[in-house]
């Protein structure tokens, strides 16, 4: 990635559709040749913000740059972008492959070059039996398939998809997750994506943004995101199965910080607080992933407990234990599974669990 | 999964036919008492409609004697198509005995580019008030919708003037302008209300794909617009054929539309009425209207926006 | 700054609106302001600048003609308008359920809007006539109490006009109504076929309100072609019996042009656009603030 | 030249007639062609007219009614003099009756040409419908209201008329009732002074008590009924009588009838005292920049009123001359009832357009057809209304 | 689940739009109360099929019974069935709260019932703050949920739901996958449900059909499909990651069954055979997650093998491998994570494989 400057970005940008506020000066950067995938759930202005760098809304304050040119008042024709619509969006009276060729034409792009680039386009994303038909003799994926065909087609700067890949199976999504990385990383363009699917978002992004009512509450790599979490959101929110949340006490024990919650006592030793921790209300967090499924001692933490309900999820199964007296869910390779009412051991390193404040939920 | 399972949960008296299976396959078109009521309804509205056609075509193929008798709904006794011969080619207006035919091509000349033009610069305007309105555009629209209940004979007197100082008085040109500007009005509302229910996004999706005001109009929302254009068409077809008024005043001699012929042989203030004649040149007259409403029907496609987007 | 795209002045839109503005303002603003200008002047044939102040205005309420005029445009408006939509969109509902014939039924229900109405008009005139048409007719099937002479009764009169009006002016409000119900998507009335909703219902309350567009037009259209209306009557009554059925803008009309009375026919004029200029207002105030509420 | 000339004579008759004066221009030796503009109806061709004068693209010439509605059009200097043509023709000697002359003479100046004369004056029925009822033919108003319930015994419509456009039948009749009861001298009295006075007085209460009268003579379907459909029902001896002006002879002669033995026309609603009004027809030149024009305009001006062309047109038109040295003996009798009248000047009587605008004249319409369509109108409050009407007419 | 008859029985259906043939003399019993969920490639038919059980699309051949009663030319409110729409199918000019209640208040039930009806589902649909907004004014995962709502609080036999949460975020899909089975316990009602998401899919169905080009290939319960898919198309489809194919050979070894690829020779000792195989060409097929790593000795089968790439998905990470010259991957642990070009020793039980034939593609 040629992170040689910034492609994309929003300053204090703020909108609303009448009384009813939806982005509150939000502010983001995005390198050139950038990934970033943008999280967040319904409702949060995730498509909001891609209509307005698209220049489809009309945004109630801030600024927008792309390519470090201020495009707030441009015309969205001449920012350079190209987009995949959430409700797809298609031209209904025009065939699949007019639909994919109508940008083009518009830019006045030589027939053959474009015949080239829808071929390659519909091949991509498996469509080349439905060219001629209209969007209306469409399944919901096909549709879909033919609006991100839509973007992919043209060359631009800055790509916005809108839950490109939500319609479409597990195999097709896995297949065009790995062309769309492949395409990014040949035409090292600018991409800004909103998914609902981890995976995605973590295969795909470079940095990932989580946002929630308007604002962008974490922003970084997906790794970071995913292991450091800086509030409690944004931990709930990436990974499935969500984070084991665990309500208690910090304590500070000699020179050891222990988190305590009934019965249990997590020592700290381990955890890297962001900042000097005081004694107090805490949530201690950890993923079902992360912990060690009767797999014998050496962890800093271990525990026994009851099975109380199997949930098998295909390739893993999710195990539901108590622990200091809340829920706690651990997530087993299927043969493992046990059976419901055994006794099982579990067992963790607190390095890779997540500390938040029980007020405010911020990352200690 | 197989058959055999299926018969088992299908107790034979619950359906009593042929493997206890019942309907089979696509729902046959019965006709059912909703239909029967439905062309019922048609067909009588229908019947209501076609009274007077009825009555004009027996009487156009009636002698002028017959007619004096007054039977109205009687079919002709002697049937014959002298009126319809008459009012085509032989029917007087004026000193001329031409009948109707010498102003038809007339009519087209003026028809054609009218409708044309207006629907054009009607569709833009919808279009424009609905996707790039500006400021005060919707402030005309008011104007121009205010125009539209003005009687035509109050707003001619400055339209005379004002075509005569630009020297398009009395010309094709002329009577093409007036058209469209009485047109305007309406077809504006038609086009902009049409246009006010296609989902935005596809205006979106087209300015993304860098498409700029003229190319969104003309490649996306007017192919998007049939069945609304071919309503405006025949608002405008039937409005600039049946036109007497401004084709007799704005259109000069030269170019007299048909009507003033029809209007010639069908009216007379103190002269003989033959009314078999006026019949038929009426239908004559109607002839062309007639062609395009049933031509541009199939037209009115179903679900335009169908596929288009979802929610 | 602040200003957004959306409503900035676009080139192109200004330019594809610039026949509409030249209408608008250079057509109709300026000549519903000379109309309004000859009805102080005591314009003859032609229209002079010899201004008599609102002597005109207090012939035109103190003509009894007139007076009728407005009397009847109400009664008039109100039963053609609710009769052309109700009729118009049940035609269009009909034409909507793919039946047979399609073509044909719509060219039957249009046609009269084709066809001159000098002519049908005096068909009609004929069919209501109580000498020649239905009443005769079917006294000579022998129902001989049978008793239908509408044209004839000042009170009923209306009524025929109000018949030859849906008979004329239904098939293009079934036509726009059809067209604004062929848009709605198919996925809807799955949706509702789904939901249990009688098919009525449907359209009632789904289907219609998502037309409203197609509603407004319709109306407007209607609307307008009730208070210009003039050929029907002068097709069907000439405004009698007396003048029974005189409607206003066949008063302005013929003052122009038969009685040669330019200066009171603008005044009338001018009192036939003031109701329509106050309900246009009062419209766009309301959308005007509905959209500040909207965007603040 | 090329000469556009805008008229309403469309009908069969009307255009045999008109092509006699195109075929006479066309054949002047000048190189002429009349350019035919016909529109129908007088009330649209007028307004055509004035509409292209407005628009400065007037015709050479159109056809006018005798009124005054082309006062304006010459105070507005849009009007050809004719003075010259008319003193070489000796306009003023040949014309006759005088009155329709006078049409076209303001201030001493010639703006017109009077082209032929019809009267109102008349009254058709049916003689089988007579015969029938087993009454004897009418010879005058009073004769036909006393036979008329006779005709209605017989199942018949004793009196025929219609109520289109405006109610200009019932206007006629009125006015035809009004000459009758009046005497053409307080006629003229009347509309001239604008009396109301007499326009309120018991002789117009006369007329319009008579005008009730007359109602229950009709049939029920009279309401729009167009002139035509009601002469159509003296024809087909359907109705006993109807009150028109002299172009009815056209539909009776167009089904075949000769004024002998199916039908009868009574001049003047009174055998005894026949009268002739001066209705007819004009044409008036628009001014044009063209001397050329002019020319062949004044040419088409002196050919109009000569006496050959006189008869060709009036012969097919069915109207009576404007000049009294012609041949029309090929004229039928009832024709030749008013070629006789129209020599005593104290049968002519001037037409009412002459007095009054077209706008009183509407008014006049208005109130004769309310009147004859609402039964709840008295015959005082109709004249004293029409008082009203006369003493505020300009 | 009270499975006490066929709730819906579809025979012999076929349906084409014109020269287009979609579905293919289908047949699919759904039992009462069954949860059956079908899964297949976009644009194989099944919102097809769903609308031909509604009774909105006219089918070409064949029968439905719902609830023992030929329903074949019923009205689809006659059938007493609740859809949620692919393409939501929202009514426009109603608020969110008159789309959930129109069905409820044309079909007469009682003002207080409508009204608890809608404030249930909206606490599920976390949609309260919206019910007075107009679908115009929702995000698409917002719109989703008012078309989950509208059928929701319909009280029928049968739902059918397409592709119900394809637009939610993880969490709340997580939370209404929570919900929506709930629901179904409580009910008891039949389910079908089409998804793309194979969680969704395991964790929902009592019965997975798994669908490609119109036919139903399986129908099974999903771990059976999971384990046993019938042939390689199912195995593929379903897994994320996807099943690992390699081409050889069967070959037999004494009294040994073995499969051949390249320098690779696995034995099948522990495999169960469909029927009695015969040596020839044959696809092996290995899920990622059933592939030990590092993992020391033990498995009937091991290797070692060069890291090739290493694609982290947040919890996981793909390891891909070069086994018997093909493309092999293997799921591990995101602690366990190796370099690239490491070394690696894996292992796993062929009992835990499918074997495919290679031509027809049909389980082994
Ligand atoms: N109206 C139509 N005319 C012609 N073909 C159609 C029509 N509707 C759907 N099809 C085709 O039928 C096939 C099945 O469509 P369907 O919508 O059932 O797919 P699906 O399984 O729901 O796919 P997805 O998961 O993408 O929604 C598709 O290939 C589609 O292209
Ligand atoms: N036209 C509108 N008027 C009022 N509110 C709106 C409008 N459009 C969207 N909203 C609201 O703005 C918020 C953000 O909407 P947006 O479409 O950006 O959400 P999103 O993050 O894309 O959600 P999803 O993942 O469900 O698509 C939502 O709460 C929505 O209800
Ligand atoms: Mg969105
Ligand atoms: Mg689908």
């Amino acid at each position: 990635m040629a992170q040689n400057g910034t492609s994309v970005s929003i300053q204090d940008l703020s909108l609303s559709f009448g009384v009813i506020s939806v982005l509150h000066t939000l502010n983001l950067d995005v390198a050139e040749g950038e990934f970033v995938v943008l999280l967040g759930p319904s409702g949060c202005g995730k498509s909001t913000l891609l209509n307005c760098i698209a220049g489809l809304l009309d945004i109630s304050e801030g600024r927008i740059f792309i390519k470090g040119k201020n495009v707030t008042w441009e015309e969205p024709k001449d920012r350079g972008i190209g987009m995949v619509f959430q409700s797809y969006a298609l031209y209904p009276q025009m065939t699949v492959e007019r639909n994919l060729s109508f940008g083009l034409r518009v830019a006045g792009v030589p027939k053959d070059e474009i015949a080239k680039r829808i071929a390659r386009a519909a091949e991509i994303l498996q469509i080349e039996p439905l060219l001629q038909r209209k969007p209306s003799a469409l399944s919901g994926g096909q549709r879909q398939r033919v609006a991100i065909g839509r973007a992919l087609v043209r060359d631009v700067d800055v790509f916005l998809f809108d839950e490109p890949l939500s319609n479409l199976d597990a195999k097709l999504r896995a297949e065009l997750r790995v062309e769309i990385k492949l395409l990014h990383r040949k035409l090292q363009n600018t991409m800004i994506y909103v998914t609902h699917d981890q995976i995605e978002a973590m295969t795909l992004a470079d940095r990932i943004a989580v946002m929630k009512g308007g604002v962008i509450q974490q922003l970084d790599a997906p790794q970071t995101i995913y292991n450091r979490p800086v509030n409690r959101f944004v931990a709930g929110f990436l990974g499935s199965p969500a984070m084991n949340f665990m309500d208690g006490r910090l304590e500070k024990d000699g020179g050891d910080w222990h988190f305590a919650a009934e019965d249990v006592r997590i020592p700290l030793a381990t955890y890297a607080f962001e900042k000097e921790p005081t004694p107090g209300p805490a949530v201690f967090g950890m993923r079902p992933e992360h912990v060690a499924f009767n797999s014998g001692a050496g962890w800093p933490f271990a525990a026994t407990a009851n099975v109380e309900v199997v949930e098998p999820m295909g390739s893993d199964t999710l195990v539901w234990l108590k622990l200091g007296g809340q829920n706690f869910t651990v997530r087993v390779t299927s043969e493992r599974t046990p059976n419901n009412a055994d006794t099982v051991s579990i067992g963790f390193d607190p390095m890779r669990a997540s500390l938040f404040d029980a007020q405010t939920g911020s990352r200690l | 999964m197989t058959a055999g399972q299926i018969t088992a949960i299908q107790p034979a008296q619950e359906a009593p036919d042929q493997a206890g299976v019942g309907p089979l396959g696509p729902k046959p078109r019965r006709i059912s008492a909703g239909r029967i009521g439905l062309y019922a309804f048609l067909i009588v509205a229908a019947l209501f409609f076609l009274i007077p056609v009825y009555i004009m075509i027996v009487t156009s193929l009636k002698g002028m004697p017959e007619i004096r008798l007054g039977h109205l709904f009687n079919l002709p006794g002697e049937p014959t198509f002298q009126p319809w011969a008459d009012a085509w080619l032989h029917a007087c207006t004026g000193r001329d005995c031409n009948g109707l035919s010498p102003g038809f091509y007339n009519s087209v000349k003026i028809t054609v580019p009218s409708v044309v033009i207006s629907i054009i610069c009607a569709s833009i305007n919808g279009y424009a008030l609905t996707f790039w309105p500006y400021k005060g555009a919707n402030f005309l629209f008011g104007l121009l919708v205010f125009g539209a209940f003005v009687p035509y004979q109050v707003v001619i007197y400055p339209l005379i003037i004002g075509l005569s100082s630009v020297g398009l008085f009395a010309s094709l040109p002329g009577i093409i302008i007036v058209h469209t500007i009485f047109g305007m009005p309406i077809l504006t509302l038609l086009f902009r209300n049409f246009y006010a229910a296609i989902p935005v996004e596809l205006f979106k999706a087209a300015r993304v794909d860098g498409a700029g005001f003229w190319r969104i109009f003309f490649h996306i929302m007017l192919p998007m617009s049939l069945p609304i254009t071919v309503v405006a068409v025949i608002l405008q077809v039937t409005g600039i054929w049946n036109d007497f008024l401004f084709g007799i005043v704005f259109a000069g001699r030269p170019n007299w539309p048909m009507t003033v012929q029809l209007n010639n042989i069908v009216n007379t203030t103190t002269g003989v009425r033959e009314y078999n004649v006026n019949m038929a040149a009426t239908i004559l007259t109607a002839a062309v209207p007639l062609l395009i409403y049933f031509i541009s029907g199939r037209w009115f496609v179903r679900g335009i926006a169908a596929g288009a987007v979802k929610g | 700054m602040q200003k957004s795209w959306r409503r900035r002045f676009h080139l192109p839109a200004v330019i594809g609106t610039i026949p509409m503005i030249l209408v608008a303002v250079g057509v109709f603003v300026i000549g519903i302001g000379f109309s309004v200008l000859w009805s102080f002047t005591s314009s003859k044939l032609f229209p002079t600048y010899d201004f008599v102040g609102l002597a005109q205005y207090r012939r035109l309420w103190s003509d009894s003609r007139w007076l009728v005029s407005v009397n009847n445009i109400w009664f008039f408006g109100l039963m053609s308008i609710t009769c052309n939509m109700v009729f118009g969109y049940l035609l269009a509902v009909f034409m909507d359920q793919r039946i047979r014939q399609e073509d044909l039924f719509r060219s039957i229900f249009l046609y009269p809007f084709a066809m001159s109405l000098i002519v049908t008009g005096l068909v009609w005139q004929w069919v209501l006539d109580p000498n020649l048409g239905l009443q005769a007719a079917l006294r000579n099937l022998g129902w001989s109490s049978f008793s239908f002479a509408p044209l004839v009764d000042a009170d009923t009169a209306l009524y025929a006009l109000v018949v030859a009006g849906i008979w004329q002016g239904s098939g293009v409000t079934m036509a726009i109504l059809l067209a604004g119900l062929r848009g709605v998507d198919e996925e809807i009335w799955k949706a509702a076929r789904v939901d249990g909703i009688p098919t009525w219902r449907t359209h009632m309350s789904i289907v219609a309100p998502m037309m409203k567009g197609a509603f407004a037009t319709a109306f407007v259209l209607q609307c307008v072609s009730v208070v210009r209306v003039y050929d029907l009557v002068i097709a069907m009554t000439g405004g009698g019996p007396g003048i029974a059925t005189s409607m206003p803008a066949v008063y302005v009309i013929q003052l122009i042009t038969v009685r040669q009375n330019v200066g009171q026919g603008m005044a009338a004029a001018t009192m036939m656009l003031l109701p329509v200029l106050v309900v246009l207002a009062f419209s766009g105030i309301l959308l005007w603030r509905r959209n500040r509420e909207a965007s603040a | 030249t090329d000469l556009e000339v805008i008229h309403w004579w469309t009908s069969k008759g009307e255009s045999a007639a008109v092509s006699q004066f195109a075929k006479a221009f066309d054949n002047d030796g000048h190189g002429d062609k009349w350019v035919d503009s016909a529109i129908a109806l007088g009330e649209t061709a007028r307004s055509t007219v004035m509409q292209r004068v407005l628009g400065g693209d007037p015709p050479g010439a159109a056809q006018f009614n005798p009124g005054r509605q082309y006062e304006e059009l010459i105070s507005g200097g849009k009007l050809l003099d004719l003075t010259d043509v008319a003193t070489a023709g000796r306009w003023d000697e040949v014309i006759r009756p005088k009155a329709i002359g006078s049409a076209c003479l303001v201030d001493g100046h010639w703006w017109c040409v009077p082209v032929n004369i019809h009267s109102n004056y008349w009254a058709w029925y049916s003689k089988p419908v007579f015969e029938k009822a087993g009454v004897p033919e009418p010879k005058s108003m009073a004769d036909f209201i006393a036979a008329a319930p006779k005709i209605k015994e017989a199942g018949l419509i004793p009196f025929a008329i219609g109520g289109d456009g405006n109610g200009w039948q019932i206007q006629l009749l009125f006015q035809d009732m009004v000459t009758e009861a009046l005497g053409v001298a307080k006629r003229d009295e009347m509309y001239t002074k604008k009396s109301a006075e007499i326009a309120g007085g018991p002789e117009m209460k006369g007329v319009f008590t008579q005008l009730r009268t007359l109602k229950q003579f009709t049939d029920n379907g009279y309401a729009n009924r167009n002139w035509n459909d009601t002469t159509n029902l003296v024809i087909t001896g359907k109705a006993g009588l109807q009150v028109m002006g002299d172009w009815a002879r056209g539909e009776f002669a167009a089904a075949g009838m000769t004024g002998v033995k199916d039908f009868g026309c009574m001049i003047g609603l009174n055998e005894a005292k026949p009268v002739v009004s001066t209705d007819g027809d004009i044409i008036v030149f628009f001014k044009q920049d063209n001397p050329d024009v002019e020319a062949a305009q004044k040419r088409l001006a002196a050919l109009l009123i000569s006496p050959e062309v006189q008869v060709a047109f009036n012969n097919a038109k069915g109207s009576m001359p404007v000049r009294g040295d012609v041949d029309m003996s090929a004229a039928d009798p009832c024709m030749q009832k008013s070629l006789k009248a129209v020599e005593d000047p104290s049968n002519i009587v001037t037409a009412t357009n002459r007095f009054i605008t077209e706008n009183t004249n509407q008014q006049i319409n208005e109130l004769v057809s309310q009147y004859f369509a609402d039964d709840s109108m008295t015959a005082d409050d109709a004249t004293a209304k029409f008082g009203t009407i006369i003493g505020n007419s300009d």
